[in-house]
């Protein structure tokens, strides 16, 4: 038994992949506009701020005017990307994001910074766990946590593309392993099979497809061929790659940095249900509030780091008929 | 198309409009018995004002670049605004008659045009507190593009309890954003109470002058108070203004006149009739389409 | 083939179960506190208001504010009950909920009344189809659904036994059918099974509770046996009910006024992919919003009603094994 | 116990107690490598009053009824808290060498006993913008059991922009609580940029005043002004009182001083090492548990 291996090509942050992408948006179309609400530094936005300041909007620490005021410059022609933390992009103005955005068909970009439990130190509070299960059931909502820092960049680019209605973006403080490259396949929508395997499939999103393509190597080590999928687009959801995984593989472990309600993990037993019932692990963090912690010190104590995965991957082996 | 408002109604005719509004709205609601009657009521002159003769759109081309914006950040206040769109030519006045009926477009919170909704909305609103926000990014908007349409943005004196209208009034202030005048339809009213029962507001002024905003004052039952202030409103440079109208919920009908439990309530059809026979006919004409037989269906439920 | 036939003791709207509970609680506990934000008549706390004016707070229009004045109340030993719209009560305050209620256990009753498409007329903006997600994303969270006036009136007083953080109780505005009495089993995170079949099991809460069992008439009379649920609790969920519904019936129906994504049917579908996965049909809004219309019509046209449950009960007894 | 606070410093204590809540900020965040310094350094004064002078409380027993309720609305400001909360005697000094670290109790942001936080916390915070509506909560409650204790709640000067903040400071006006009283660090500093650039806030006071509060205003460094102000806000009757504090972001440490750049970063050890040769020792002694190994560990790294 032979394994494509996955190379990193060494670490940047997500994030810098969002900041990389509209600075080049922003050389590139004269409508892309920025919002900020005073965390620039941390979300990146710093640079366009300075390099195009009459298309960078200070808010304040506002995130509910912020996503609304997003929505406004959408009606004059304006494509703005309204930069947060995650807690505070997705939780804090979801009522917005619901009226103004989603019902109302606002072609906003809601670019989500410093989610999951691995933004660390700063502690619970800041650590969006529950972004993906608020944005996914929105009608009209598109849903990415892309996989590494040239994804995201590809994804925030892409998302232009999207006008029916707002994107949300999701990404990551730290620095973490840029495993694709510009001949990665990348679409909206589309989901990538990393490694193919036939014993168990993994479907991670974010951080996650990394830890996923690190136990695919453990267990294909112990002789268990495990693929691999990465699920960068939650919504709209690729089922027909899922289905196909469960057929093929006839076991699923989901691997994500939030909640196990509601997530990806929901996403994929929601399809499966409907499509082709099969034994799924969920490794997520098991509802509980987080803690301050290093981000890695984190992603173990909460079971979502590659050894968590290789341990679900095993439990629904047994579980396989 | 140069800047301008398709009727252009003199001050007698904008009387005679908001009167024939009020009979609109009375008889959208006896139709769906669903609905809010008395901030409608309150702002039969102020709709009236903005779309036969404030605005600048083109109702056959509700996308007209050159249009002002409006925002009815207050979106329960719905019927007032589909009565002035309809008689501001957005859509056939017959269709006034479908207010909240399945699969039409008269939504009982204003949808836009492009979800399932009406030319002439923009946004949707019916959650509160979002309109000032959304004003304060289209003007930003169309500053950034040296563009000279005017934003407008109605909010009711209640929908001000919501932090984000503040947000939103702080960001203004900042922006420094003239082409922005907000009107806040101060009834003093609410759904459980008169305002300072409620959540005291005043002194009203003073906020708005501490957030960085010209703020002007009129009877927003008085058509000329009103065009002149929104006259000082458009040519007042260098901050945003706020025009506090002071309305009567229920305007015009007696038995609602002022009277907070007004607020969600739609008239019976012996209510509608009375109130009726309260707002003299004009010369702009009723609606007719399938009215009568829908309130006799429903006048024979009644009994 | 027979079956113990439902009958509804007469019509009352479940918001009612709300204000009644609020009054008998206000006389036997000085410490309940009732919260309005200025839609006191139609969730029905004007009756409170009036009786006890000094354990009643008008907050004016400001759900973010309610929800963490219920907070402060709650830590000087106050059992606060906050009221409102369903949106209002878990989309508009969510961060609020997050951090003052769940993170940090606040005892808090959030009374979500004219929640789902039913709530008619007023359109999408004001139908509550998210907040079962919302919910029970939440650590230290409780969601209960319950189907009928007296239910609500129970799930109500019965909160007041829980003290390790908050609690959401999602009802309706229209009048529907009373089909449970005091003899009827109530229990916080215990389903009950209301009408016993083996062909298919239909897990319902809320409004469609009702809908389930004038489902399992038609399918009975059709000759197929199904079990009708009420799964009053969706957190804690009774994954006990379900995984035995499953393997007694081998295939299941979800009911609910709520979107398709995040709520009961997703509840359901990540326990059963954990513990037996079984094909599931998914009763629920697709994935839109609604609009105006009465709440019947909207049920029918959204396919939440008796007729979808039927047609998903027929659909998944296809799929069984 | 008879309401009373367990230290009550004099002012030249008060002062001396402030130098040390900043030696303890600087070791804490050289240590933890991660956290604010600029906001807390600017609160000793205000922390050093309210824990050793002002503030009733019993550390054995952090739920004693008696108790006054102190909430940290901007959670980010938590090293200056903690620092406080161990000089108040409510945890051993040395813990405070555990900041930001997994498995212990001083979360990034604050957390209460009862989940995995400290006591003498009473809520969560970090998300910005909710202390407000809390403090109006307890206030409440402690009004209707006619209960003597006070309500402090400490706002950042940037966090104002949230427009929750007042929806609670109009609760709090509407309801005349003036058994709450509300500190705002004005430093004119937030993470982007002075306030005035990222969001004009003045007229500060004027805002206040418009939502029916008491304000005064007040030097935030000044131990005796602050005092001052703290006791005429507990005096005054019929409204919430606000005392504006202006204060320095950085203050105490020459090269942080008002630089808005400092909010959210910790002092190299380098850096660390100069700001405490700014801050002589005082006579309460550093915290010495896990400190050295620490710092030499991480200097040793940082080579
Ligand atoms: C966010 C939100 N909270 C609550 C409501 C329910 N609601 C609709 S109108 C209204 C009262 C509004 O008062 P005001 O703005 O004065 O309007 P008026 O009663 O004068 O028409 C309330 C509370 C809502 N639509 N949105
Ligand atoms: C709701 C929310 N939005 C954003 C943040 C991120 N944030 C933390 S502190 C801060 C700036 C606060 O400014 P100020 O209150 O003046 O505190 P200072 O910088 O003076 O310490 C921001 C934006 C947050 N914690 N919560
Ligand atoms: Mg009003
Ligand atoms: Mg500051």
């Amino acid at each position: 038994m032979t394994m494509a291996k996955i190379e990193s090509k060494g670490e940047k942050a997500t994030r810098q992949g969002f900041a990389d992408a509209i600075m080049e948006l922003g050389r590139e179309n004269p409508n892309v506009v920025v919002l900020g609400a005073d965390v620039s530094p941390s979300v990146k936005v710093d640079a366009f701020a300075k390099t195009y300041p009459d298309r960078f909007f200070s808010v304040g620490i506002a995130e509910a005017d912020m996503m609304c005021i997003a929505a406004g410059l959408s009606l004059v022609g304006k494509i703005p990307f309204a930069s947060a933390y995650g807690e505070f992009a997705a939780g804090r103005p979801f009522d917005q994001i619901r009226q103004s955005l989603a019902y109302s068909k606002a072609p906003v970009k809601i670019c989500a910074s410093h989610c999951g439990i691995t933004v660390g130190p700063d502690g619970a509070t800041h650590q969006s766990l529950e972004d993906i299960a608020l944005m996914r059931v929105l009608p009209h909502m598109t849903v990415i946590c892309p996989g590494d820092y040239l994804e995201t960049k590809r994804a925030v680019k892409a998302s232009v593309s999207i006008t029916h209605g707002p994107v949300y973006i999701r990404y990551f403080r730290d620095n973490s392993p840029m495993f694709t490259d510009e001949l990665t396949a990348f679409e909206i929508g589309k989901a990538n099979a990393l490694i193919d395997g036939n014993d168990v499939s993994i479907i991670a999103c974010g951080l996650q497809v990394w830890e996923a393509i690190k136990a695919a190597e453990v267990l294909h080590s112990e002789g268990i061929s495990a693929r691999v999928i990465n699920m960068h687009t939650v919504k709209p959801l690729d089922k027909e790659t899922i289905v196909k995984a469960a057929k093929e593989t006839g076991a699923i472990v989901t691997a994500e940095d939030h909640q196990i309600h509601g997530g990806l993990g929901s996403a994929v037993a929601e399809c499966l249900a409907q499509a082709y019932p099969t034994p799924q692990e969920f490794v997520a963090v098991n509802d509980t509030f987080g803690e301050s912690g290093k981000g890695t010190e984190l992603m173990e104590k909460y079971g979502i780091d590659r050894g968590s995965i290789v341990q679900a991957a095993k439990r629904v082996l047994k579980r396989k008929k | 198309m140069a800047s301008s408002n398709p009727h252009k109604l003199n001050a007698g005719d904008l009387k005679e409009m908001a009167r024939q509004i009020r009979r609109d709205i009375i008889k959208m609601l006896m139709i769906s018995q669903s609905g809010h009657s008395g901030g409608p009521l309150g702002l039969a002159e102020i709709f009236s004002c903005l779309y036969c003769r404030i605005l600048n759109y083109d109702p056959k081309n509700p996308t007209w670049p050159g249009r002002d914006y409006f925002f009815l950040s207050a979106g329960h206040l719905a019927p007032v605004w589909y009565a002035a769109l309809a008689r501001g030519g957005f859509f056939p006045v017959k269709e006034l008659s479908t207010l909240r009926q399945i699969n039409t477009r008269l939504q009982g919170h204003p949808a836009p045009g492009y979800t399932h909704g009406l030319p002439g909305i923009e946004i949707a609103s019916g959650s509160l507190g979002q309109g000032m926000s959304i004003a304060v990014g289209t003007a930003l908007g169309l500053r950034m593009d040296k563009k000279p349409n005017h934003v407008f943005v109605l909010h009711g004196d209640g929908e001000l309890d919501e932090g984000q209208v503040w947000e939103g009034i702080m960001t203004a202030g900042h922006y420094s954003l003239d082409n922005l005048t907000a009107i806040v339809d101060r009834n003093f009213c609410q759904i459980d109470n008169r305002t300072d029962k409620v959540m005291e507001l005043e002194p009203l002024a003073d906020k708005w002058r501490a957030f960085r905003w010209n703020v002007l004052e009129c009877d927003g039952h008085d058509v000329e108070d009103f065009l002149g202030a929104v006259d000082k409103a458009k040519n007042f440079k260098g901050k945003p203004t706020v025009i506090i109208a002071k309305t009567f919920m229920g305007n015009g009908v007696s038995f609602m006149q002022d009277d907070y439990r007004w607020h969600g309530v739609p008239p019976s059809i012996e209510q509608g009739k009375q109130a009726l026979s309260e707002l003299a006919p004009t010369k702009f004409g009723d609606f007719n389409r399938f009215e009568w037989e829908a309130l006799q269906a429903m006048g024979a439920q009644d009994e």
